[in-house]
C-alpha cells in the first residue's frame, strides 16, 4: 500500500484571492510579520499498486487527468509506502 | 519599431497596419500595435457587424441610453429605470469553464454597476453539444458552478436563463449572461472622461498578466493552438467585485463623478480610449503608478493586462482623497493614474517617459470596416423532408413521454437550484416559469425579464428564427403579466469572413429588426460573438434575445401552473 | 425594538434583514458596519445576516469573526441581548463558537438554493414562540455550507436541552434521510445557545416574510421576536 | 524570511464529502487501486521571524487562531528557512 501526498498550487501569477484575504486576516490579527500567503489543496491517496513506480505513474496521470487543472494549477506529490 | 510582421501576429492586416501608419505618421512601436492589435480585434471594434448592427431600431420614448455605452437603459417610471445588457464569454468558458464563467459574470456584473445602478438580477443562456460526452459534462459542469459561485457570492440572484444541447456547439459552448439593474434617473453615471485637467483613477484589483491578449483570443477560432494560450485565462474573485460594487455604489452619489467605465477586454487601453472618446477628450497616464501583482511587468502587458474585479473612475480634479476615503472604507486602492486632456490622444508614460502616444478616436472607433457580403447557404434549400409523409405515431404516451425525458425539454431545476434565486427577497416569480418576475420595493411595480432563442430554427431559417427570439421572449413576459419594454442581444456566430456565415448574421439581424419594431421594444445593447466555430463546424446561428417588461401592478402576475380542478384551459393562437 | 444588522465585507443579506425588520415589522433597524463596535444596550436584536463575508475563503465564517463590530456582539451575548444568525450568520457563530459545532460543504458539495420543509424543535424561547411545537414550515434555503457537524456529545446536550430550533423534514413533517438537503448531522437546520438568547439557521425567516414572496412561513419568527420583547409571550429565559 | 508549509486536514472520523467525491471519480477514471482519498488544504505563508522558534510559535498561534478549525480539522507544518 503506497500514500500519496499530492500538493496543488496555482501557477504563479495566477491570481489567489483565498491566499490574499487570509493574509489579510492573519495581518489584522497582529501577525505583521506574514509577507504572502499562498492557498492550496492537499490531497491524500492511498493506494495500491504493484510497486512505488507503478504508483508513481498513477499519481501522476490522476493529477494531470483530474486532480490540478492544468491551465491555472501546478501540482508535486511524494509517495510513501505503507505497511498495513 | 513594429512592423508588418509583429501586426500579423496581432491579428491585424497589411491593410489595417497601413492605416496604423497612416494615422500616426510614423510606424508604431510595439505597445502602441498591441494596443490596436486588441482594439481593432472584432471583439472590441465590431468592424465586421457595425454596419449590420445599424439596422437595429434603438429608439423609443422610453429609452434613456440606447447602445455604445456601458449598459442600456429605460424608464419604468416613478423616477426608475431598469439597466440592462447581455454579453458573452464563450471562448474562454470553452478552454476554461469554471474560470470562464465567473469572469463572463464578473463582467456584465461591472458593466451595470459602471451606469450607477445596483444589480437586481442576473440571467444566463448557455448551449453545450449532447449531455452524454465527458468533455461536455466537464465543460457544463464547470460553467454552471462558475456561474453559481460568483452570482451566488455576490448577492444577485440568478433569476432565469436557458440550456439548449445540440452537437453543434459540442466544441464552442455558448455561454451568455444578462445582468439588470434598477436606478433612479439622477444616479446614472457614464463611461465619459469629460473635463480637460480631471482625475483618471484606477480602483479595485491590483494589475497582473492575466489575460494578456484575450480580446484578440475572442476573435479567433478555437483550434489546437487554443491550448497553449491558456495562460491567459482569468481567475474571477466575486468577493472583490462584491466590495468593489459597494464602493462604486457609494461614489455615484457624489457629484463630482464625472465617469466610470470597468475594465473588460483589452484593459486599461479600452477602459481609457473608449471613455475619452466618448467625450472628445484625451487621457494621459503614467503605468508605473498602475498597482501591479506582479514585478517586472512591461507597460505593453500593463496596458494589455485583463485582470478582474478593475475600474477606471473619472473624478473632479481635487477629489482623488474623497475617492480613496470611499474605497479605503471597503479596504480597496483608488490610485491616480493619469488626467484628462484636450489634444485627443492616449498618451502612455512609463515614469515620465512617453512609451506610447495614439489618438483615442483612432483606437475607439477608428478600426476599418469591413464591408462583408452574406451568401445564401445551399443547406437552407436542400429541405427535401415530405411533412406529409410522415406517419402519425401509433402510441403517443410513449412520444409524450421521450419528449419530456429529452435534455432540451426536462426540467432544468438541477442548473437553477444551484443559483440562489431568492436573495434580495423581490423575485416574485423563481426561475422555472416562462419568465422572472421581480418586484420593486417601494412601488407597486415590476419588471419580468426572459432570455430566448432557438438556434436550431435560426440554423433553418435566419430571418424568421430572430423574429422568432424576439416573439417567444415577449410571449413569456407577457404571459407573465408583462409589457414587453426593451430588448439586450448577444449575437452567437461562426466566422463573419465566410459569407454564408455573414448571411446567417444579416437575416438574424432583420429578423430580430422587424419583430422588435412591431412590438415596439428597441435594441438598447448587446454584443457580439463571432468565431463560435472549429475546423469541422460553426454552432447554430444563436441570436439571444434577453427582454425586459414591465407591470405597473406586480401583485397581478400570472405563473404557468395550473391553478384550480375545474379550470378551463384554452389553446389561444395559431 | 431596535434591531442592528452586522454588516461584514461579502454579507449581501444584510438589506433583506434590514427590510423585514424596518419595512415589514415596522421596527426600528440600523446597518452596523464590521468596523465599527457598539455597546451592548444599543441593541435589543443583533441579526448577522447570510452572504459571504471574506469571499467564505479559508471557511465559511472564519475570518468574520475577529472584526471589532464582533467584540461587541460577544459582550451583547454575554448580556443576554437577542442575537439571530441566519446562514453566513449561523456559521460566523459556530466560527465564534457562541454556538457550538461546525459547518462542513453539502454532501453532495453543490448549492442549494430551494424551499424546504422545517419542523420547529422547540417553541420555548424568543424566536419560535408564535410557532406551534412540531409545526411544519417551508422556508428556502440557499448555502453550499449547510452541513452541520458536531461532536456526539455536543448532540446530546443540543437534544437534551431543548436547543435544536429547526429539523429539516419532509411536507408531512417526518425528519428523513431524503429531507435532509446537506447531509447535516440528525438534520439539524437551526440551533439555540444555552441561554436561548442566540439562534443561528441555514433557512431564510426574511426571504418568507411577505405575502408577495408566495410565502409567509418566516415572519412569525420575527415576531415571536418581538411579542417576547414586549412582554407578551413569556418564554425562552430573559436575560 | 521563513517559509512554513501547512497542511489542515479533516480529524479522522469527520465524514469528507470531498475526498469521497474525488475518490469515486478517481475510481470511475479506472483508477481502481484507489482506497481512500482525504481532501485538505495546503496554505503556505513566508514570513519574517526572529529565528526559527519565534517563526514556529507564530505559526501555530495561526493555526490555532484561524487557519483550522479544532472542531473537525487538525494541523500540521514545517518550516523551512528560505534566502533571499
Ligand atoms: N440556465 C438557467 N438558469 C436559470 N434558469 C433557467 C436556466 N435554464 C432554464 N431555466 C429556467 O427554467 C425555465 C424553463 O426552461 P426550459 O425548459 O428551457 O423552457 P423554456 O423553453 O420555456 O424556456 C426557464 O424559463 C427558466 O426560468
Amino acid at each position: 500500500m503506497y500514500l500519496a501526498r499530492i500538493h496543488v498550487r496555482f501557477k504563479p501569477g495566477v491570481l489567489d484571492p483565498q491566499g490574499t484575504a487570509i493574509k489579510g486576516a492573519l495581518n489584522q490579527l497582529g501577525f505583521k510579520g506574514v509577507k504572502d500567503v499562498r492557498a492550496g489543496k492537499l490531497i491524500e491517496i492511498t493506494l495500491e499498486a504493484e510497486d512505488r513506480e507503478a504508483a508513481d505513474r498513477a499519481v501522476r496521470e490522476m493529477c494531470e487527468k483530474l486532480l490540478a487543472n492544468p491551465v491555472i494549477e501546478d501540482f508535486t506529490f511524494e509517495i510513501a509506502e505503507e505497511n498495513l | 519599431m513594429a512592423g508588418r510582421d509583429d501586426a500579423k501576429k496581432l491579428g491585424l492586416s497589411d491593410y489595417e497596419y497601413e492605416e496604423i501608419v497612416k494615422t500616426l505618421g510614423r510606424e508604431p512601436n510595439n505597445v502602441e500595435l498591441g494596443m490596436y492589435g486588441v482594439m481593432w480585434s472584432e471583439h472590441c471594434s465590431y468592424k465586421n457587424s457595425r454596419p449590420v448592427l445599424k439596422r437595429f431600431p434603438t429608439e423609443g420614448g422610453h429609452v434613456l441610453q440606447g447602445p455604445g455605452e456601458n449598459a442600456g437603459i429605460v424608464d419604468i417610471g416613478d423616477n426608475l429605470a431598469v439597466v440592462m445588457k447581455i454579453e458573452s464569454h464563450n471562448h474562454p468558458s470553452a478552454v476554461e469553464p469554471y474560470q470562464g464563467a465567473t469572469t463572463g459574470v464578473g463582467g456584465i456584473i461591472r458593466d451595470i454597476f459602471a451606469m450607477g445602478a445596483r444589480p437586481v438580477a442576473l440571467l444566463d443562456s448557455l448551449r453545450f453539444g449532447e449531455p452524454d460526452d465527458p468533455r461536455v459534462k466537464y465543460l457544463l459542469k464547470g460553467v454552471v458552478s462558475g456561474i453559481a459561485d460568483y452570482g451566488n457570492c455576490m448577492g444577485i440572484p440568478t433569476v432565469g436563463g436557458e440550456v439548449y444541447f445540440n452537437e453543434a456547439y459540442r466544441d464552442n459552448p455558448l455561454v451568455n449572461a444578462m445582468c439588470v439593474g434598477i436606478i433612479r434617473h439622477e444616479e446614472i453615471v457614464r463611461g465619459r472622461a469629460a473635463g480637460v485637467g480631471n482625475s483618471v483613477m484606477l480602483v479595485g484589483s491590483a494589475t497582473g498578466r492575466d489575460g494578456i491578449h484575450g480580446a484578440s483570443f475572442a476573435s479567433e477560432e478555437l483550434s489546437e493552438d487554443s491550448t497553449s494560450k491558456r495562460p491567459s485565462v482569468q481567475v474571477g474573485d466575486p468577493f472583490m467585485e462584491k466590495l468593489l460594487l459597494e464602493a462604486c455604489l457609494e461614489l455615484r452619489k457624489n457629484r463630482w463623478v464625472v465617469g466610470i467605465q470597468d475594465l473588460g477586454a483589452a484593459g486599461l487601453t479600452s477602459a481609457c480610449s473608449e471613455t475619452a472618446a466618448r467625450a472628445g477628450t484625451g487621457i494621459e497616464l503614467d503605468v508605473a503608478l498602475v498597482p501591479r501583482r506582479e514585478e517586472g511587468m512591461t507597460p505593453y502587458e500593463v496596458m494589455l493586462s485583463e485582470s478582474q474585479e478593475r475600474m477606471l473612475v473619472i473624478v473632479e480634479k481635487g477629489h482623488e482623497e474623497d475617492v480613496q476615503k470611499i474605497f479605503e472604507k471597503w479596504d480597496l486602492h483608488a490610485v491616480k493614474i493619469g488626467t484628462v486632456t484636450g489634444d485627443g490622444m492616449l498618451r502612455v508614460l512609463e515614469s515620465g517617459r512617453v512609451a506610447a502616444e495614439v489618438p483615442v478616436k483612432s483606437l475607439a472607433d477608428g478600426a476599418p470596416v469591413m464591408k462583408r457580403e452574406g451568401r445564401r447557404p445551399a443547406y437552407i434549400d436542400n429541405t427535401d423532408i415530405d411533412y406529409s409523409r410522415l406517419e402519425m405515431p401509433s402510441n403517443l404516451n410513449e412520444v409524450l413521454l421521450r419528449l419530456l425525458s429529452s435534455p432540451n425539454i426536462a426540467s432544468k431545476a438541477w442548473v437553477y437550484q444551484q443559483y440562489d434565486h431568492t436573495v434580495r427577497t423581490d423575485t416574485v416569480v423563481s426561475p422555472g416559469s416562462d419568465a422572472a418576475v421581480l418586484r420593486i420595493k417601494g412601488t407597486r411595480k415590476g419588471i419580468a425579464l426572459t432570455t430566448d432563442c432557438n438556434g436550431l430554427y435560426c440554423y433553418l431559417d435566419p430571418y424568421e428564427g430572430g423574429k422568432q427570439a424576439v416573439a417567444e421572449a415577449a410571449r413569456n413576459l407577457v404571459v407573465s403579466g408583462a409589457r414587453p419594454l426593451a430588448v439586450t442581444d448577444c449575437l452567437n456566430f461562426g466566422t463573419p469572413e465566410k459569407p454564408e456565415i455573414f448571411y446567417q448574421f444579416e437575416k438574424c439581424i432583420d429578423g430580430i429588426s422587424d419583430a422588435a419594431k412591431a412590438l415596439g421594444t428597441p435594441v438598447i445593447s448587446g454584443n457580439v460573438s463571432f468565431y463560435n466555430e472549429t475546423k469541422e463546424r460553426a454552432v447554430f446561428p444563436t441570436p439571444v434575445v434577453g427582454m425586459v417588461g414591465l407591470l405597473e401592478d406586480v401583485e397581478r402576475h400570472c405563473t404557468m401552473a395550473f391553478k384550480k380542478e375545474g379550470d378551463v384551459v384554452v389553446l389561444l393562437g395559431l | 425594538m431596535k434591531c442592528a444588522v452586522i454588516v461584514f465585507p461579502g454579507s449581501n443579506c444584510d438589506i433583506d434583514c434590514y427590510h423585514v425588520w424596518r419595512n415589514v415589522l415596522g421596527q426600528p433597524a440600523e446597518y452596523v458596519f464590521h468596523k465599527d463596535r457598539f455597546s451592548p444596550d444599543d441593541f435589543d436584536l443583533i441579526i448577522l445576516p447570510g452572504g459571504f463575508s471574506y469571499g467564505d475563503y479559508l471557511r465559511v465564517g472564519a475570518i468574520a469573526r475577529f472584526s471589532p463590530a464582533m467584540a461587541s456582539v460577544y459582550r451583547a451575548a454575554e448580556k443576554g441581548k437577542l442575537i439571530l444568525g441566519i446562514c453566513n450568520g449561523f456559521q460566523i457563530l459556530l466560527e465564534s463558537g457562541l454556538l457550538p459545532g461546525a459547518m462542513m460543504r453539502n454532501e453532495d458539495l453543490k448549492f442549494h438554493c430551494h424551499d424546504v420543509y422545517l419542523k420547529v424543535g422547540t417553541v420555548d424561547t424568543p424566536f419560535t414562540n408564535l410557532y406551534r411545537r412540531g409545526e411544519v414550515v417551508r422556508m428556502p434555503i440557499a448555502h453550499g455550507e449547510g452541513n452541520y457537524y458536531a461532536g456526539r456529545e455536543t448532540i446530546e446536550r443540543l437534544k437534551a436541552e431543548g436547543r435544536i430550533a429547526f429539523y429539516y423534514c419532509d411536507r408531512n413533517g417526518m425528519v428523513t434521510g431524503d429531507a435532509n438537503p446537506n447531509g447535516s448531522l440528525e438534520n439539524i437546520a437551526g440551533i439555540l445557545n444555552e441561554g436561548k438568547n442566540i439562534l443561528g439557521m441555514m433557512p431564510h425567516p426574511e426571504r418568507c416574510a411577505e405575502e408577495i414572496l408566495g410565502n409567509t412561513g418566516g415572519r412569525k419568527l420575527f415576531e415571536s421576536i418581538l411579542d417576547y420583547f414586549e412582554g407578551r409571550v413569556k418564554s425562552g429565559r430573559q436575560g
